[in-house]
């Protein structure tokens, strides 16, 4: 296998040359030097020189194609135009596929040229397929340029409607929170039968007067017979405030508190002057 | 089947449909190089009479639209259930027992403010409408309840509503049930998207669905 | 002169007559109460089918349009369309072809780089999609076309995408190492069978080591 013999096959032949964008660039060497912007890279421009071969599309030869591409980039840098590095590259790379190809091979290289050849012979056919597809893609009878949607469209349009749900309970609990919320809050506090400390003072004091033997706290205490003395919360009231007044005796020196055992009964007396 | 058609008819039958808008017939003309269209519009007329399309003159200006019986089709309604918002309960409820009374009004009696929306939802659900204005300064609009109020909520008169001494005795001034049917409003709006639709309401009702807020104002 | 026209066929035309988007016959179906409108739609796109207003269907979604050959009559003030780069027109055929394909199998037919803009004016256009990751290392993003895609290039299906029966016959839509894999073995098979097992080896060993980029020196 050489070379030359590296076909693109069929389906590269008669393919429209056609697609939209920038324009093929024209046969002249000279514009293919100021088109060099136009290619989109190596391979596009290897694209471009291969269909140049116009002579017979089924039979491009890799070898001119080299040569082609190699006096192209050649004479771009006579002219000392910058070309970009992948063109470079590609040259460089070309030349030694072209010296493979050419040279007789001692070694068995892996892979070897021919191979390398068709692989990217068959690259330039994918991509060469591509742009003919792209081509008549865009020539297609299209929306917008060829064939046209209705031009005012009334729209369909989907109305989302709410249907409201309340029911008799929702609505008459509603009222109900709402008045709650809203009701005047009255704090009352009732009236309770207390023995101020105050009260209690002067009580313990008058009565530690009478005597200087021990008493007990309870005979303190408001009589069941007094007036309201046999009301519970008045005799707890009482005992709270005579054991604090017993205390501020104490305190003040006026009186003497005595406790046999733990929770035992309370005895004072007074202290003599 | 199909007869073939004249071409001239073809193309005013194109041109027309492409058209953003209506077209006279200088205007289609024009277009078609000067061609007389009138035997075509005419032509197209009377074959879109009895489909669903239909060409039409409208002041000199042709244009197909939709045949006018099927103009149902170009706007379906869907409807969608939503649960009314706790807060527009309330005013719903307010405008019930105290009607006709304005903004202002529900505002002090439910002791927070309500916002227009609300008032919208239920004017939408078709129980209230603007009822007048208050002749005091402002001229305030007043909202009372409708015929459909009633009859949705099986009322024949406002007066079937419970008086205040009947929701006692229901339980339904109880402050624990508040309280507890606030916790579970709260769970239920925290979990599964079966409350999803009650959610939005109480996005769009804003502030005022807040629970606890509602208390007063003085939280603030 | 007219016969009557049967109300579904009318409902049908009328909706997709109204429709701003091209419809499938499920969307036409739901749009008209769940009737099943396949019959319909034949019956209106033979109906059309001489007409200046064509019935297409597109990617199984129906839409109206005009009749191809009279676009030189409404193109002239309807010119629209942004013109597309070649590198754009390359990457759309190349999706189109060979979707879902990624970004890099793209670069690897073209052999340059995608410029990011090239895929986001495709993206804009509606014509192609990011359809999911190519589960292989690196998860790339893998790209297809668009129902729109095939409304604005006048596909019925990808099937319709010319030539593209011959192209895959070729194996021009293969990648480059399977098609040079197919080439060896067909020389193997071509060249004496006492050779086969020496050439079976090299074959295998080829197209492993040797990836696309091994052709000839990448751009970068």
């Amino acid at each position: 296998m050489t070379a030359d013999g590296l076909l693109f096959d069929a389906a590269e032949a008669g393919a429209g040359t056609e697609w939209e964008g920038p324009a093929a660039p024209t046969d002249s060497d000279v514009a293919l030097y100021l088109e060099l912007d136009g290619w989109e890279g190596p391979l596009d421009l290897l694209l471009d020189l291969a269909r140049r071969q116009k002579v017979d599309l089924k039979s491009i030869s890799i070898l001119s194609l080299v040569d082609q591409y190699i006096v192209y980039i050649e004479r771009a840098e006579a002219l000392k135009l910058e070309i970009a590095a992948d063109y470079l590259v590609m040259a460089a790379w070309l030349a030694y596929l072209k010296s493979s190809l050419l040279l007789p091979r001692d070694e068995q290289e892996d892979p070897s040229p021919e191979e390398l050849a068709l692989k990217l012979q068959l690259r330039l056919q994918r991509l060469g397929a591509m742009r003919e597809a792209a081509g008549r893609l865009m020539g297609r009878d299209r929306l917008g340029r060829d064939v046209f949607a209705r031009g005012a469209p009334e729209g369909l349009k989907v109305l989302r409607k709410n249907a409201w749900q309340c029911d008799w309970y929702q609505l008459v609990h509603a009222y109900g929170q709402v008045k709650l919320r809203t009701e005047t809050v009255v704090h009352m506090v009732r009236e309770r039968p207390v023995m101020t400390l105050d009260s209690a003072l002067d009580r313990v004091s008058a009565m530690l007067g009478v005597t200087l033997d021990w008493m007990e706290i309870r005979a303190f205490l408001p009589k069941r017979t007094d007036k309201g003395g046999d009301d519970p919360r008045l005799q707890k009231s009482a005992l709270a405030s005579s054991f604090v007044a017993a205390l501020e005796l104490a305190r003040m020196g006026k009186a003497e508190i005595r406790q046999e055992e733990i929770f035992g009964p309370l005895h004072l007396r007074r202290v003599s002057a | 089947m199909n007869q073939p058609v004249d071409d001239l008819v073809r193309a005013v039958e194109a041109t027309l449909f492409a058209a953003e808008e209506p077209m006279s017939a200088e205007q289609i003309s024009a277009h078609l190089e000067g061609a007389d269209v009138r035997d075509a519009l005419r032509e197209l007329e009377a074959h879109y009479a009895p489909r669903g399309i239909k060409l039409v003159e409208r002041g000199k200006r042709w244009q197909f639209q939709t045949a006018p019986d099927l103009a149902h089709l170009l706007r379906r309604e869907k409807e969608q259930l939503r649960r009314l918002s706790r807060a527009a309960t309330e005013v719903l409820a307010i405008i019930a027992y105290h009607e006709p009374v304005s903004r202002a009004e529900i505002e002090a009696i439910r002791g927070v403010q309500t916002s227009a929306g609300t008032l919208d939802v239920l004017m939408e659900a078709g129980w209230v409408r603007a009822a007048g204005r208050r002749e005091v300064p402002g001229r305030p609009v007043i909202y009372a309840t409708t015929p459909d109020f009633l009859s949705h909520f099986g009322l024949s008169s406002r007066r079937d509503l419970p008086g205040i001494d009947e929701l006692k005795a229901a339980g339904l001034l109880d402050p624990v049930d508040d309280a507890f049917e606030d916790l579970m409003e709260q769970k239920t709006a925290d979990t599964g998207p079966d409350t999803s639709e009650q959610d939005d309401t109480a996005v769009e009702d804003g502030p005022d669905e807040v629970g606890p807020d509602e208390v007063g104002p003085d939280e603030n």
